[in-house]
């Protein structure tokens, strides 16, 4: 025989368990204090993109050559680029204004996938709210500019792969280029 | 003068300056009551009503029936008044009142003269009574015990009469207002 | 302090409830008019217990507070008659409620 | 008698003293007397209120297993103040259709009687601010001026959802205060007074030397205590019968239209309210000031009697943790069909405890008084309110 009113007795001994238990049991307390602990990320997280540079000067070591690709596909169309030309008005294969408006993106990720040059790839930074809202929220290159170390600590796995691709490539170019050379100098030694 | 004066209505207000004390309540009491005859809005009216039944206790707790006081508090402000309005709410409080036609040749102020002779018999009868200008006896504290014992003593026909119309008119109350079963 | 002036005030009362009675037309307004009519009745009783010369005499007190008791009652079933009028005639003017003359 | 336990009272009585001294009249030191009581009890409960809002919070996240609110100050203490702070500068805003004077004035009305019943408890030994004969009944009859506020908020924000929220607010206050006082009545008629002196005096003393004689060690002091307690969760609009507020299906009830300063009235006048009941419990059925064990007396009187009030006050925010909301059917059914009856039980068996002596004749005759009715009323009302099995008109 249930006795009335039982059941209002189990579940105020199961609040009570649950309030006394947040005080000594570590594992029920799953809240973060963000500002001062931060979650750990998982790999795959991302935000928006960002532009990977090789070496030490941003400039220099940009991958990006203005391809445009990535501002064709972009689905919201919030990416800008604008080629970089030289005096004479010959285009130059990097890019002069490169700017992501992270209020229209919307972390598709589409870009990362069609750039052909490895160089657009997501970042994980989160904290991007601003007091503005249009200014902050338009990247312009230099923020946008990360550099490959950069890269290989948020996305370990997915760098490791682009690297060993890029170097594989690169060897595959430089053996081309032997070959080619190598076929080269006995023509010129022909001609000569 | 001023010591007196705090000192009596601090220890003791329903005996302070000779039972004067009275006439606050009973000035609200009054301006409520005639306010809430008078308002048009019905609302506006039972707020003046609940208005006056506070002062009407406060009035009998200065009279030093403090028991009568607090059950005046009670039933009137917290029940009869509750339900005044919940009765309003219930039907249509916004609705536009007619003048009365029960002195269809009077209209209002046929109404409001006899209530004025009325006051006039009653004011006359009161002021000329032999007994009307009796002193005011020191108040006596009446025990809450003392009312008990007359109630289960004394008074016991007449209280369960009352417990025996309370239980009818409540369960009137309720069949009267109870929807139609289908 | 004398009994005529709270007689006084209880006469005041008592018209002014006399007055919403007669000339208002909605019901409850009459129940209100009622109301104020006892609590002028109760505020009597107890004026002349205070002022009697014998304040043993519990009668005064006991009058008012059953009348109190009779008084909510008769709201409660007032209130309740006056529900059901509306919920038939969809008004609740006194005068409307006229089906039974002749 | 030791220091601690009379400090308020000798503190007062050296203040007005050194005033004395000063050459401040008797009148003005009568006066004074009286404003040192009426802010010390406004002070202490409004601390009161502070310190729940924050630690309701509190303890409701940990139930949750969360931390609850912990960013002002240390362990988030001062949160009330900024929450204060944001209650007074936000904007206070008046529904254009709405009744300015009565929407103005039902956060007053509402603060008033909150604030006038406590004037009634008993805080300590010798320490009553105003000993009334009829105390218990002041406490109902000024409780009673809360129902006016309610339907005043509610009528005056011209809106529906308010309307409908006082509506529900005031039927079930209506319809829990019949319980509530019936077994406020039945700890008064074993003291033999409606004096709170009394019957905190009446609950003192220990049984074999230890067990504490609290009307609530009783099978009617218990049974009218819960009913006391339930009535008082209904009377302070608390959860499980916070359905006047229901935000699900009212928005916030009567409390809609409100906002800034007249929310935060409205919000500290349900606060101090639901401690005064908390005190009222207290003193009616958990010994008042009495220390409960014999040795604990060395604790001052006055901290045993607000220690008890905050331990109420903890079970009431223990009960919203747990407690899911009532229907509004349930609600009143549950008061009319179940407490109502249940308080008549208690009534008989407290007086049977008193003529049957309070050996373990009365004991046994109150218990089966108590208990029958309950198991009774208990299961049919479970059995007519139990759930159904669920069947989903568009599942398979």
């Amino acid at each position: 025989m249930n006795l009335p009113g039982a059941g209002l007795i189990q579940g105020l001994a199961v609040t009570a368990r649950n309030f006394v238990g947040s005080y000594f049991e570590k594992a029920r307390m799953t809240t973060e204090q963000y500002p001062e602990e931060r979650p750990k990320l998982p790999e795959n997280a991302r935000s928006f993109p960002f532009l990977v540079f090789d070496g030490d000067d941003a400039e220099a070591g940009m991958r990006c050559v203005a391809c445009k690709i990535c501002e064709k596909e972009c689905p919201p169309q919030c990416i800008l680029i604008v080629q970089d030309r030289d005096e004479a008005g010959k285009a130059l294969k990097r890019p002069k204004v490169f700017e992501i408006d992270i209020a229209v993106c919307m972390s598709c990720q589409i870009c990362v996938e069609v750039c052909p040059f490895d160089s657009i790839r997501m970042d994980q930074d989160y904290e991007l709210s601003s007091f503005d809202r249009f200014a902050p929220l338009v990247l312009d290159k230099a923020k946008l500019l990360k550099s490959n170390e950069y890269y290989q600590s948020i996305h370990p796995t997915e760098a490791a792969e682009t690297d060993a691709r890029l170097e594989a490539d690169r060897k595959k170019k430089e053996a081309a280029a032997a070959a080619k050379a190598a076929k080269a100098k006995p023509a010129e030694g022909a001609a000569g | 003068m001023m010591c007196d004066f705090f000192h009596s209505l601090c220890a003791d207000p329903v005996n302070a300056i000779g039972g004067w004390f009275v006439l606050l309540p009973a000035a609200v009491l009054l301006l409520a009551a005639a306010a809430s005859v008078v308002l048009r809005n019905l609302i506006h009216a039972a707020l003046c009503l609940t208005l006056s039944f506070i002062a009407l206790g406060v009035v009998y707790l200065a009279l030093g029936a403090e028991f009568v006081g607090f059950v005046q508090l009670l039933v009137y402000v917290g029940a009869v008044a509750m339900v005044i309005v919940f009765a309003i709410l219930l039907t249509r409080p916004d609705e536009l009142e007619r003048s009365r036609s029960f002195f269809a040749g009077f209209g209002p102020a046929g109404g409001a003269a006899a209530a004025l002779a009325t006051l006039a018999v009653l004011l006359g009868a009161i002021f000329t009574s032999p007994t009307g200008d009796r002193p005011m006896p020191p108040a006596v504290a009446v025990p809450v015990a003392d009312l008990g014992k007359a109630l289960m003593g004394d008074y016991v026909v007449a209280l369960i009469v009352i417990g025996v119309l309370l239980t009818a008119a409540l369960v009137g109350a309720a069949v009267l207002a109870m929807e139609d079963e289908p | 302090m004398t009994l005529q002036i709270v007689l006084g005030i209880s006469a005041i009362l008592f018209s002014l409830g006399l007055a919403a009675v007669l000339t208002r037309s909605h019901a409850i307004m009459l129940l209100m008019g009622i109301e104020l009519m006892l609590g002028a009745a109760n505020l009597n009783f107890l004026a002349f217990w205070r002022f009697s010369p014998d304040p043993a005499a519990l009668a005064g007190i006991l009058f008012a507070i059953f009348s109190i008791a009779v008084a909510a009652a008769e709201a409660a079933v007032g209130l309740a008659i006056i529900i059901l009028v509306y919920r038939n005639l969809r008004s609740v003017e006194v005068d409307d409620a006229d089906q039974l003359k002749g | 008698m030791n220091l601690l336990e009379r400090a308020p009272i000798e503190l007062k009585a050296w203040l007005l003293n050194l005033l004395g001294v000063f050459g401040v009249p008797d009148w003005a030191l009568a006066i004074l007397s009286a404003l040192l009581i009426i802010g010390t009890v406004i002070a202490v409960f409004l601390g009161l209120f502070a310190l729940t809002s924050v630690m309701e919070r509190k303890i409701l996240a940990r139930v949750q297993n969360r931390l609850g609110p912990n960013r002002v100050g240390p362990f988030g203490l001062f949160q009330p103040v900024a929450d204060g702070i944001k209650m007074i500068t936000k904007e206070d805003l008046v529904p254009r259709g709405a009744d300015p004077i009565v929407h103005f004035l039902a956060p007053v009305v509402m603060m008033v009687p909150a604030l006038l019943v406590l004037a009634i408890l008993p805080y300590g030994r010798d320490m009553v601010p105003v000993e009334l004969e009829a105390g218990i009944l002041y406490f109902f009859a000024v409780g009673a001026g809360t129902e006016v506020a309610v339907f005043m908020a509610g009528w005056g924000s011209n809106n529906k959802y308010s309307v409908l929220g006082a509506m529900r607010a005031i039927a079930q206050m209506i319809s829990y205060e019949i319980p509530l006082v019936l077994s406020a009545i039945v700890a008064a008629m074993i003291a033999g007074s409606l004096m709170p002196s009394v019957i905190v005096a009446a609950q003192g003393g220990f049984a074999f030397g230890f067990v504490p004689q609290w009307f609530v060690f009783t099978p009617w002091g218990f049974t009218a205590g819960l009913i006391f307690y339930i009535g008082a969760l209904a009377e302070s609009n608390r959860s499980p019968f916070d359905l006047p507020e229901g935000e699900s299906e009212l928005v916030a009830g009567h409390l809609t239209e409100y906002s800034g300063f007249k929310y935060a009235t409205f919000f500290m006048a349900e606060y101090v309210g639901m401690f005064a009941i908390c005190g009222l419990f207290v003193t009616l059925f958990l010994g008042g000031w009495q220390a409960p064990l014999p040795f604990l007396e060395i604790i001052p009187s006055w901290c045993w009697f607000f220690g008890k009030v905050c331990f109420v006050a903890f079970t009431m925010i223990w009960v919203r943790a747990t407690l899911p909301r009532l229907r509004i059917d349930h609600l009143l059914a549950f008061a009319w069909k179940f407490l109502l009856p249940m308080s008549f039980a208690a009534f008989l068996a407290a007086a049977c405890w008193h003529y049957a002596g309070r050996g373990a004749l009365g004991w046994g005759m109150s218990l089966v008084i108590v208990a029958v009715p309950y198991l009774a009323l208990g299961t049919s009302f479970t059995r007519r309110f139990a759930v159904s099995k669920r069947t989903y008109q568009f599942s398979e």
